[in-house]
């Protein structure tokens, strides 16, 4: 009987052990796309049509209603393996918590984030947006929806052993995130105006690097308290 | 449990204190669990027992007090602990939505194992022919199996076992007495909650800690 | 010295007596608030501590002379 | 140093420690706030650009930079708590919260109060009003949090992780706020051009200041006392307190 598994074995078996679920349980991916492009539909209707209006607002909503989808998905990020007692055994494990959390934050974001990231285009041309802007919307997104799921992540560790945690949630990371929504849509809107706009994208990316060496210690902590 | 001469300690509560809503669990409660023991938390309902597991476990934090694995507080040597220990609690961490093999290969890799016959240990706990079936679609008996087919491969030296004989039939029961029994002769020791009779361990191996009620 | 010249100069503030007051109103009473709430605080913990104490004891009582 | 911090660990003698610090903050909280308000009323000069609307600056600095401070203070007292376990830390954490919450909203009111007169509204997206409502959040994060908990032990330590979480991120907020008002709303008005303030308009400014840092002090030690009796109602002093007092 010999242990012989490596930390990026650990990783890559929670990693797939969570997708393997996911896919076998497809309305956790779904619903929260399904959120993100009924929320954008919603503001033409609530702001008129007028094509001038609503490129002007685009990078806001899109980038809004992202945070808020993400912000929704997360809430189950923890909850099932809290509730049948995986979650103890993740904390008790030999491996190095803040890895393990890693991965489920990374099994999350491919589920939830990447799908909002390949439909936000589709929705951009809904709303009239800046034609020039669309590499910037991708790239914002991409380096920023990370950001939003190790946050967020805290607040749901922080939350998970309460019962209703729902609205508690939104206030403890909406002000987290931000940063993240002010640098993303300036971006775009710097993009839309052919101004360069590599500053506010290198600073997401420290964003997304110094969250990912911070956050995992965090959540690992918040976890141990909401286990207790 | 007495007549064994070269005990090693290897779980040591000091002077631990409990506080739950207000309500004092235990004060000052110290004890020592050796190698070789089989330790049975007794006392009514909410008397604490599953607090005093999970505080041993490191899961929750004393109010006050430590517990040592061997000399050292576990909170200073947390890897070397949980190498060494096997918690299974109420819930056992078998995801519905994965067949038992999967459920328990994950498990048995989380905990650092990668040289192991599932189909083999599944067999062990009378799951043979239901390996691909979703843990979802299981009895509770089997489901709790799953949960326990992780004790017959291993090499962790302290077993907390919160209520390891829910919803298990008599013969399993016995089988698990069997692998207690074994697994304390070479060295570990088992520290449980139960309300159930056990036939194989008998009162002159268990170990007994009781705790009362407590109203302040 | 003073820089009003008559209390109900000072009063008004200069024509902006609304916002100020309102500013200074808000501020002390809420202070004042918080300050009240906190002092009450103690007395209601302590109160509930010997109201949870008498139960305790009822507790007792009646297991006792079970 | 860390002998006499862990001697205070012992809730009774932080108990008593409150109660011989309360008088001397209170006292001096008073004495500097009626001095530095009544100056700042009365005697401070009126500025020639604002008019008497200005005098609001003495409520609205102390409370803007003690909103600020007080969330430091408890961030640094959960810090303490979380890394030292020292119980006696969060409940200062705790106790300082709604304070700041308090104080926050004190600011926030009174920047808006005094933006109508000199922006013509109650509310613009100015960078500091807009940091100010986003430690509000905070605030009231913490104390949701810290509410949301049965056990007092795990509410402490969850609250206190976010306060420090909150804490690395403040700058990150409040430097991305600075650069987004800078980039949507060039030459906002200042406020406070500190520089070409005179001594008789800034003492009395400097005095509240530190009045408010006291008089929060007094709160938080108000406050702490409670929590101090609420966290340890099974412990025999605070017994003898509470039958004391049921029999007043």
């Amino acid at each position: 009987m010999k242990r012989g598994i490596s930390y990026t074995q650990a990783f890559l078996t929670l990693l797939q052990r969570d997708l393997k679920i996911a896919i076998r349980h497809r309305g956790d991916i779904f619903n929260p796309l399904l959120f993100f492009v009924l929320v954008v539909t919603l503001f033409p209707l609530g702001i008129g049509p007028e094509p001038q209006v609503l490129s002007r607002v685009a990078p806001g909503i899109i980038w809004v209603a992202a945070l808020l989808a993400s912000m929704l998905s997360l809430e189950r990020l923890f909850k099932a393996d809290f509730n049948d007692g995986s979650l103890e055994q993740m904390l008790l494990s030999p491996q190095p918590l803040p890895i393990l959390v890693l991965s489920k934050v990374l099994a999350h974001w491919i589920l939830t984030g990447v799908p909002l990231i390949l439909v936000a285009p589709l929705l951009a041309v809904l709303l009239h947006l800046e034609s020039n802007s669309y590499t910037a919307l991708i790239l914002t997104l991409t380096v920023g929806t990370p950001v939003l799921s190790l946050l967020g992540a805290i607040g749901v560790a922080l939350t998970v052993g309460l019962r209703k945690g729902g609205v508690l949630l939104s206030l403890l990371i909406l002000p987290l995130y931000i940063p993240v929504l002010i640098f993303a849509t300036s971006a775009i809107d710097a993009a839309g105006l052919n101004l360069p706009y590599t500053g506010q994208l290198a600073i997401i990316g420290a964003m997304l690097v110094g969250s990912l060496i911070m956050a995992p210690f965090a959540i690992g902590a918040s976890l141990r308290v909401s286990t207790n | 449990m007495t007549d064994n001469n070269q005990q090693q300690v290897l779980v040591r509560a000091n002077e631990l204190t409990c506080i739950r809503e207000d309500r004092i669990l235990f004060d000052q409660l110290s004890f020592e669990i050796n190698a070789g023991d089989i330790v049975q938390i007794e006392g009514p309902n909410g008397a604490g027992k599953t607090s005093l597991l999970r505080i041993i476990a490191g899961l929750s934090r004393p109010y006050a007090g430590e517990i040592q694995y061997i000399d050292t507080d576990i909170n200073q040597c947390r890897d070397e602990f949980n190498e060494d220990l096997l918690y299974l609690g109420h819930l056992a961490g078998v995801k519905s939505e994965l067949t038992a093999n999967e459920n328990l290969n994950f498990n048995l890799r989380l905990s650092g194992y990668n040289d192991f016959d599932s189909y083999d240990l599944l067999a062990k706990v009378n799951l043979g022919g239901f390996e691909e079936a979703l843990a979802g679609h299981l009895s509770a008996g089997q489901h709790r199996r799953t949960a326990l087919a992780r004790l017959w491969h291993t090499n962790c030296r302290i077993w907390i076992l919160d209520e390891p004989f829910t919803a298990i039939d008599k013969k399993g029961v016995e089988e698990l007495e069997q692998l207690f029994i074994k697994h304390t002769q070479s060295g570990g020791c088992v520290i449980m909650t139960t309300h159930q009779d056990m036939s194989l361990i008998t009162d002159e191996v268990l170990r007994k800690i009781k705790l009362d009620y407590r109203f302040v | 010295m003073i820089q009003f010249e008559s209390l109900s100069e000072f009063l008004n503030m200069g024509g902006y007596a609304f916002y100020v007051w309102l500013s200074y109103g808000v501020t002390f009473g809420s202070l004042g608030i918080l300050l009240f709430l906190s002092l009450r605080q103690k007395r209601s913990v302590l109160l509930e501590i010997s109201k949870k104490m008498e139960r305790e004891d009822r507790l007792k009582e009646t297991r006792s002379s079970r | 140093m860390w002998k006499w911090l862990h001697s205070y660990a012992d809730p009774e003698r932080a108990y008593k420690l409150a109660s011989t610090l309360l008088p001397w903050f209170a006292f001096s909280a008073i004495l500097f706030i009626s001095v530095g308000t009544i100056w700042g009323m009365l005697f401070a000069p009126m500025d020639y650009q604002q008019g008497e609307s200005f005098r609001i600056i003495y409520i609205h600095v102390p409370s803007a930079s003690m909103s600020m401070a007080a969330y430091m203070a408890m961030a640094s007292a959960s810090f303490v708590g979380i890394v030292w376990q020292i119980k006696t830390a969060d409940w200062v954490a705790a106790s300082i919260a709604p304070i700041g919450a308090v104080i926050t909203f004190i600011a926030l009111l009174t920047g808006a109060a005094w933006g109508k007169p000199m922006w013509g509204t109650w509310w613009v997206w100015d960078a500091r009003l807009t940091s100010e409502l986003v430690l509000l959040f905070l605030y009231l994060g913490v104390i949701s949090l810290y509410a949301s908990f049965e056990d007092k032990v795990l509410a402490a330590r969850a609250a206190g992780i976010l306060a420090i979480v909150g804490v690395i991120n403040i700058p990150i907020i409040k430097y991305s706020v600075d650069w987004w008002s800078s980039l949507h709303q060039p030459a906002t008005i200042k406020i406070t051009e500190k520089s070409a303030m005179p001594m008789e308009m800034l003492a009395p400014l400097l005095i509240n200041i530190f009045g408010f840092g006291l008089m929060i002090g007094a709160i938080t030690l108000v406050r702490y006392k409670a929590e101090i009796l609420a966290r340890n109602g099974m412990r025999p002093w605070v017994r003898e307190l509470a039958k004391a007092e049921a029999s007043k």
